[in-house]
């Protein structure tokens, strides 16, 4: 068994640099690594380029690092929700590159698969397919899409072990998979370490060789972005 | 009298077929899932990774951690399954959904949707839009006919960035249902209850065209 | 709820024709639609053509669509072991096409996703690439490679429920999941179908979605192609 | 003295670095793992979907839902994981695992490996070799020195069909170790014990290079 832990989520942003791209995983506020987020702006790493569905909301999620202008550009599909955000782009602090969400999906578990490209629907006759090459299948237009290259991937998982195994709940699973398969190093925190052997190996979400380090987070909050609900009578 | 958007989502509803996997967007096409017809099998997808979506949950049982593609708190009902967003989109790609309804700002005549952009405006992103029209074979959108200065949502040609090209198949406005041809343009298939084919027709900019006489809906619930 | 049960294997099959493309899960003998083939046989349909990673042995597996030459075409990335499938290639009677198995495994991922094409190294500079499209990416050649159109799939997995969500055990698992995205009709034998409800939603492997015809299999034989053993003392 | 199978997999294992994951292949290679040197952890990945792989079974406890890429009956480590083909090869195509082994028929000097086709012999396919070896960055290929016919196995170019092109870094044969350079082709590195320069020089029918004078192999068990 290859031992992933490290003591301190300080540990596992060895490395992290000014100017990286790093990927985060998580939908809204939705399975994002909470540790890690609040490790990299106590760690001040500047001009990171964030790639992540979303961008948080003021105050939480990536919103923390848009605070302290640590993020330089983001690559999101949907930026909603978020004032500081809004601000920033508007003066053009910060650079921003939205993508459909499957492309932004598929190009992380390419990255993680060793393929480089792939053709794809989405966007064709858009602005995103701009400069992009165009090719027919089937008679229908597609686009060529890249894999991302990150230098880190920051993930939250549900449990996991100290050989790098991952398993998410619900929804929070997400991106954080294919971004766990996406990075150069893979930094996962998890609700809870479980001794090894104690996850079904038939129910892996992802293989521990993905993951280069691994630790347990604490006092997750999970905010509730919209809260919806049904009276009870 | 035209319709409000419960009486949109009613009528949409009444597109759904036995065994369909739908995708309902945010907004108007979330209410669809309270019309499902009886005696129909519907199963709903949400692009963030659920499959077998529930209904909200009661007070006090919201989970962090089940939400839909549009941030809510939700329920998974029996038989439903997780997974991650490449598969999602996967699905989503290979046609697994048999419908889609969706929110637009505009649609052309030939079935070309703008619905994530104004220029000079915040843009918030297309999020998954893009992925779901450039894909899904069957999609309904369910917006007003006109913005809210007046002006027909039915055009020619969208003036907004566009979301997706000739891919739209049915609009439900407040006024009418109409098809998409891409050799004729919009066809009046219904028109809302007491909304006359004139008015359709005058708050439609695009080409509008009509196979005889156009019914008015059937709308078994009261339309309120 | 959408109920994909049918009654009987036969059922299962409704629509299969001579001459059409289809997929078979498993790795050699392990995770094969035993049920399936049988029925396939019975049926008599011909000329199919087979994507299977391998074409089982003599009368098991694949094999016994080989004795009766109901099959015209094996795509496969392995074929050994089989002395009538040998006997036919060399005869003419059967035609193969090889291709590497990681290949083989993302062509069906690809069919399942919506990815029409996409590039891959694998078999750069060898007689696979011959004909194909050659790009360079980060200083190295790919080949580009297409995703499989298949009319059916076949595919068995451990225990299944009546909306079609599949759950594979141990290595079994191998291409059958991939092949169930993969079919325009998914077919899947289980071993054991379990109430709704009954399996973990976060530990499905294959979301009912992608399974149109589900029935619970019976009298597995499972053979074991290589046993091999620690002695006791 | 040549090594026999156990030597050549006994000298592979001294590849071996802490924190590997390792694909091993059929034959030669899959004796590797009897050999891992104490103190470091590795981690055997199947290409068939186990991570995790432990030995085989005890007699009676074989599972026909647990084999490798050999097809043969094995056993799973705690900190197993099984997955499907697609992430298997996923992970082999984005480099995840550090190291292949794998055997071979004929290795070039400029390191293209030929393992899968004799033209006129019947041919059972490449499996998921061109795969690995068109992906792994660190491929040693372990093998004979000559073929039956006395014949060397290490050439300027190979004559059968190639699974891959330089790819291949290190060769253990039963008479030396060799790495491939591509400006200079074979470079001796070691010598099985008792076997001389000359012999190996004399079976080796590429360019072979030395730095300097070449040892022998240390092999801490007897390579019997």
């Amino acid at each position: 068994m290859i031992d992933k832990r490290v003591a301190h989520v300080d540990a596992a942003l060895e490395g992290l640099e000014d100017g990286m791209t790093v990927l985060f995983g998580g939908f809204g506020l939705c399975g994002i690594p909470e540790n890690t987020i609040a490790a990299v702006r106590s760690r001040g790493t500047k001009n990171l380029t964030c790639i992540c569905n979303n961008a948080g909301v003021d105050g939480f999620g990536l919103g923390l690092l848009l605070e302290t202008r640590q993020i330089k550009k983001m690559i999101s599909s949907y930026v909603g929700e978020n004032e500081e955000f809004e601000r920033q782009m508007l003066s053009g602090e910060l650079d921003v590159e939205l993508i459909p969400q499957g492309t932004l999906a598929e190009r992380c578990r390419a990255a993680g698969s060793g393929i480089p490209a792939f053709y794809t629907p989405a966007g064709y006759g858009t602005e995103v397919a701009e400069g992009k090459e165009i090719r027919v299948f089937h008679g229908k237009p597609h686009i060529l899409e890249h894999a991302f290259d990150a230098s880190f991937a920051f993930v939250k998982a549900w449990k996991g072990d100290a050989s790098g195994n991952l398993v998410f709940k619900g929804t929070a699973r997400n991106f954080n998979p294919l971004m766990a398969m996406a990075g150069k190093i893979t930094v996962a925190e998890v609700e809870e370490l479980v001794p090894v052997g104690a996850l079904d190996p038939n129910n892996i979400h992802v293989p521990g060789i993905f993951v280069h380090r691994i630790f347990q987070g604490d006092r997750y909050e999970k905010r509730i972005e919209n809260r919806t609900v049904r009276k009870r009578n | 009298m035209a319709l409000d958007k419960n009486g949109i989502a009613q009528r949409i509803a009444q597109e759904l077929r036995d065994g369909w996997y739908v995708n309902l967007g945010i907004g108007i096409p979330t209410l669809v899932a309270n019309y499902i017809p009886e005696g129909i099998a519907i199963e709903f997808q949400s692009e963030n990774g659920i499959l077998g979506m529930g209904p909200f949950p009661w007070e006090g049982e919201e989970d962090p951690d089940l939400i839909n593609a549009g941030k809510q708190t939700i329920t998974a009902l029996p038989g439903a399954a997780y997974f991650d967003s490449a598969m999602s989109f996967g699905m989503i790609r290979a046609k697994k959904v048999q419908l889609t309804v969706l929110g637009a700002m505009e649609v052309s005549e030939y079935g070309d949707i703008a619905n994530w952009k104004i220029p000079g405006k915040m843009v918030k992103g297309m999020g998954g839009a893009m992925d779901l029209v450039a894909s899904a074979e069957n999609i309904i959108v369910a917006m007003q006919h006109t913005n809210p200065r007046g002006e027909s949502k039915l055009l020619s040609a969208c003036t907004l960035p566009i979301t997706g090209v000739r891919c739209v198949k049915k609009i439900v406005t407040d006024l009418a249902v109409l098809a998409i041809d891409q050799e004729r343009g919009f066809v009046l298939l219904e028109r809302a209850p007491g909304v006359s084919v004139e008015e359709i027709i005058a708050k439609t900019a695009g080409k509008i065209v009509m196979d005889g006489p156009v019914p008015e809906m059937f709308l078994p619930y009261s339309a309120s």
